[in-house]
């Protein structure tokens, strides 16, 4: 039989049915995501299953519903936040840097916070400036949340299944570009853990840790680097806190040679983070300075020459790699 | 009141001039010429063209999403917006922007914003740089229904009312925001009644009806000139189109709901009532609707002719580069 | 409304509990035992015992900087309390949280906040998990007048209001934030009034007035367990000690006021009633004084002889462990 | 004539006061800024002098008045938002981010954002976990920010001057622990560049590059350290955006060897910025992989021994370079 292909948001929404049937206490708040269904369908079809109360159209009050699902987490249920874009999580930083992220901590572990926190991220499409985000650095640096970004139906659904039995707070972030690809995905319920990078491709000669959308474009570029005596060791770290640093600094020992991809911006970054965690680690395997290749660090233009213009290209990726595999 | 010709004139050509420019918009939507979201004005044109009518250049006005309609009624060029939405650097914003992000400083349109909320406290900042620099300018800010439950709404009315600030608050109440009923948003809906709740000024008028927005704002536009403080309108209207273009408009709002307001077209009752009264030919809207005509096509040509902005300047201006 | 005598003596109890532990705690401040802020309840007392009165353990509780009193009333006892002012492992908190950081969900205290504004979101989430869980449960924020003007109370009591949530919310209203007085801060003062703009029920109350309290928190706390949604008290009630110990209380409130409103004690007034009222007889009360003064000197010997927290658990419990 | 010594906040305020008489435009807006003079004495005696619309009190509503900020701004006045705690810049991420830091991009430079937002970090004083932030790897990592972190009173003085000239919005962060610290600060105006390092002590061994408090803490061991032998040169970067990154290279072209300490979290800070930028620039003048000593990436905890323990402390500091020079 033929293994079965669905799309990023159909891996995911499968996910949230199956934790939804299984878990009454979990509920979802957004705009848009109880009838319609989600802007991005991330919700298609479960109101008509689970009602109103556990699909809420909330008013167009981010701060508010986040602080809400504070509260709600607390007591006893499990709150996800569909943000539709996560640009609009900005509005609730102070509940979630202050309280949420807290809160397990302050008591000593008596409670738990599980509020999944979900959105749409990156650059495409002429979304512009408000619509374009991703933010992750700031949620990797505040203790307390798990940040996952994956890339393919397979990892969406499994990390989503993780996430939504998660006791912390998850960001749960997907790029627009993702979200219609498709790929085998099981029927049945599956969880990956957290901190566990895939092995994309593998690879002696660099190595490219690359995140959301630079995953499947470093892995086009990789046959041409080979054809070209560059062999491409490609990770997606999955996560990005937790970080596995051991699968990247296992290829590094193999490699010598780093490269981050990200479309987030460099300062203070992801990249920069793994960077430094790879000299500390792994200083005397590194065979030329680890790279770092990020979107252009200026808000998100509209106009499709300039908007292509921030975004980190396959190009940009091969042309990053051959560099590092000449030094 | 009695309005001169000349200023009812100006009203229906400044809705006729949003109505034939949204209607190309959502054209060159379909055509693919522009990206990004495209939220059209279609049915609100009366509340734009009623406030911005008592407001000079230098007064500022902070917009929405949905903020065609603010920028063509406070001055900015058809070409310029049309361009903008295309992506070219003639565009209002150099086409850094797109349909959420229209600047326009040197007519006073101090921006749309993609994000529901900040308009309303970047109007009350507005009126505290003009009272602070004693002048006479006010600060406008355009808002939907969906931003009254925001808590931008509240911090902003409250700061322009304690302060005095000359600020213009209109909430376009057209009882949606995207498909959520405001209804289901607010128990309260009478967002005139609660904004009086905070102790500024605040009515509801009919948001199609351009004569009745624009006899509040002037009220209101005089009463901030000269240091009586910030009001609310809430301009009760509809948009006909779906909230965004492309997007699907049925399943939460009726074929009839739609049908009973667009039979309340603003331009069309507006152009009924002036012929009515005898206040205007036929003849003089037809010339206003056909320079419109005009108009909206050499926007296009502008846009359509003009240069894509230059790659290589991407990341200019992020500073002002003076430290 | 007869109230028998137990529960008058238990909400005289409360009072006089809250009132020598902040002594006590006011002392330990100004002896250094204390670090970080210490934001005392005094004169406040009769709003925090007028509402948990009517609360079990399961009813969550959720509060402010000013919080000892809300914590000790919804059962915390006072050695847990003093321990963590005192910064020891037996503290509520486990000596992580101070006096703005008090939590004991064990008895519904589900945590002081040193931001303004969270709490009244936080207990309209737990109003949310009730619902959702068909409890009977209540969710309780208090809060002061300071956050009334915060996109907080906007946001929250909305969503509480559209949702039916079971919700109580508890504004102290003492006047002022700080140094700055509520009156400059809004323009309009009555935040019953402005609650009940957003549809839900909302009265003011004596909040120096035990009974007024416990009485329209009664009504509150039966309507929402009984699926009747959200309620506001706004207390007005008074702070008679400076805003934090150690601070200045002089330059933004006359003496005359204070001395007004120390006049008004609610403690004393309410002994006196029940004294009038032959209620109790001060033999009655004069127990529960002499209980209550040995429960707190007990608090500060547990407290002191409690060890410190090990600090090689200062990172523990970042985050749950479960994946 | 003895130098005149005053402290820190005192010097910030002598800047602030002479701006305001020079510019017209500047006004201050935050809680108890008026005739209180402001939580920390930022503003003491100013109301006095410049009147309630320039030391505006304001209500608690921090989105709010920053949001606020962001119109004046825009229409001619430079507005400067005083915090008090920099924990409460939080509930105004959103307009931070999304508004002030774009608007000049998204005009073009038409318009300026001269926005200052000033407030106090760091831990101490059992102040706990809302009152002990620092969250400046944030406005790094976001383009269109200023962040200035200095360390002495004649640095608040020629730095604050320069904020309040920039057109920039600008993040001027005052850690509690220096605030009575006093130094020698001249009577006049002047003005401190943005993105020119302070070098504290000059050394060859090993380079610090220390962050707010833990410049005094870095020397005050240096002494200590050159009796054993070990010889430390010390840089105050002053301002994280812009970073002066060619006075860290030059001195790590000497030393080799370099510590970024820290009191904010490590996970995606500015020393993972400075130890990639470090490398990418400067690897081969590198004996031994960049260190970072941050804060413990936690929450911040209220009772005295568990705050001490969060923090870097100066036998941290000295031992981390010990290591160092050791390698
Ligand atoms: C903070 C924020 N949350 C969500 C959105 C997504 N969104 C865009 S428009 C819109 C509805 C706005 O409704 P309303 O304010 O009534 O304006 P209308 O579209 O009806 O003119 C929403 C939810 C947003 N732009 N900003
Ligand atoms: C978001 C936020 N801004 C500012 C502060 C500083 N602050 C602490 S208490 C306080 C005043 C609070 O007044 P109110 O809410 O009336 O409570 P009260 O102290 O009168 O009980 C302020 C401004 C804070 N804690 N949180
Ligand atoms: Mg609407
Ligand atoms: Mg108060």
């Amino acid at each position: 039989m033929a293994a079965r292909e669905i799309n990023f948001t159909e891996a995911a929404r499968e996910a949230l049915a199956a934790a939804m049937t299984r878990d009454p206490t979990i509920f979802v708040l957004g705009e848009g995501i109880g009838i319609r269904g989600g802007n991005f369908n991330t919700t298609l079809g479960l109101f008509e299953r689970f009602g109103p109360r556990r699909l809420r159209d909330t008013p167009i009050c981010e701060r508010g519903f986040v602080g809400l699902c504070t509260g709600a987490a607390m007591t006893g249920t499990r709150p996800v936040v569909d943000f539709m874009f996560i640009d609009f999580i900005l509005d609730s930083v102070g509940e979630l840097t202050n309280q949420i992220a807290k809160i397990q901590y302050m008591t000593g572990g008596r409670l738990k916070m599980p509020v999944l926190l979900r959105g749409c991220v990156g650059i495409g499409g002429g979304a512009a400036t408000h619509h374009s985000g991703s933010y992750y650095p700031l949620f990797v640096n505040v203790p307390g949340f798990r940040v996952v970004v994956p890339t393919t139906p397979y990892d969406a659904k499994g990390l989503l299944s993780t996430a939504l039995r998660c006791d912390d707070p998850v960001l749960f972030l997907e790029h627009k570009s993702l979200l219609n690809v498709r790929g085998e995905v099981p029927e049945e319920d599956y969880q990956i853990p957290f901190g566990q990078a895939r092995l994309c491709r593998q690879g002696t000669g660099v190595t490219v840790v690359a995140i959301g959308p630079l995953v499947p474009k470093c892995l086009a570029v990789c046959d041409t680097l080979a054809a070209e005596g560059i062999s491409v060791e490609v990770i997606d770290p999955r996560t990005l806190a937790p970080l596995d640093m051991d699968t990247i600094l296992v290829s590094v020992r193999k490699t010598g040679k780093l490269l981050v991809a990200d479309e987030s911006f460099g300062p203070c970054g992801v990249g920069a983070e793994i960077a430094a965690q790879v000299m500390a680690q792994g200083f005397d395997d590194l065979a030329a300075p680890v790279r770092r290749l990020n979107g252009v660090h200026t808000p998100t233009p509209y106009s499709p020459p300039l908007e292509a213009a921030v975004v980190p290209s396959m190009d940009q990726v091969a042309a990053a790699v051959r560099d590092l595999a000449a030094e | 009141m009695t309005i001169p010709k000349d200023t009812l004139l100006s009203l229906y050509r400044t809705m006729v001039r949003i109505r034939r420019c949204e209607e190309q918009l959502a054209r060159s939507y379909a055509a693919g010429t522009i990206t990004g979201a495209c939220h059209t004005y279609v049915g609100e044109e009366a509340v734009a063209t009623g406030v911005c009518a008592h407001l000079r250049d230098d007064d500022a006005v902070f917009s929405t999403h949905r903020g065609h309609g603010h920028a063509l009624a406070k001055g900015v060029p058809p070409g310029a917006l049309v361009a903008e939405l295309f992506g070219r650097a003639t565009g209002c914003s150099g086409g850094r922007g797109g349909s959420m992000h229209l600047f326009s400083p040197e007519v006073g349109m101090m921006g749309t914003s993609g994000i529901v909320g900040p308009c309303i406290l970047q109007a009350t900042g507005a009126g505290y740089s003009f009272q602070l620099k004693e002048t006479d300018q006010v600060g406008v800010a355009f808002f939907g229904d969906g931003a009254v439950n925001n808590g931008a709404f509240h911090e902003g009315l409250n700061m322009a009312t304690i302060w005095d600030l000359p600020v213009l608050f209109v909430c376009e109440n057209n009882m949606y925001a995207t498909e959520i009923a405001f209804k289901d948003s607010a128990r309260n809906t009478d967002v005139a009644g609660r904004a009086a709740g905070y102790g500024l000024h605040a009515e509801a008028v009919d948001g199609n009806d351009v004569l009745a927005v624009y006899e509040a704002a002037g009220a209101a536009v005089a009463r901030a000139r000269q240091g009586g403080g910030p009001s609310l309108i809430e301009c009760r209207t509809y948009r006909t189109r779906p909230h965004a273009e492309g997007m699907r408009d049925g399943g939460y709002r009726s074929q009839e709901e739609i049908d009973s307001w667009k039979a309340r077209d603003p331009i069309s009752a507006f152009a009924q009532s002036l012929l009515d009264d005898g206040a205007v030919t036929a003849a003089d809207l037809q010339t206003i609707d056909a320079a419109i005509v005009a108009e909206i096509q050499e926007a296009v040509v502008f846009a359509t002719d003009s240069p894509w902005p230059d790659a290589t300047t991407v990341a200019d201006h992020i500073y002002a580069g003076t430290v």
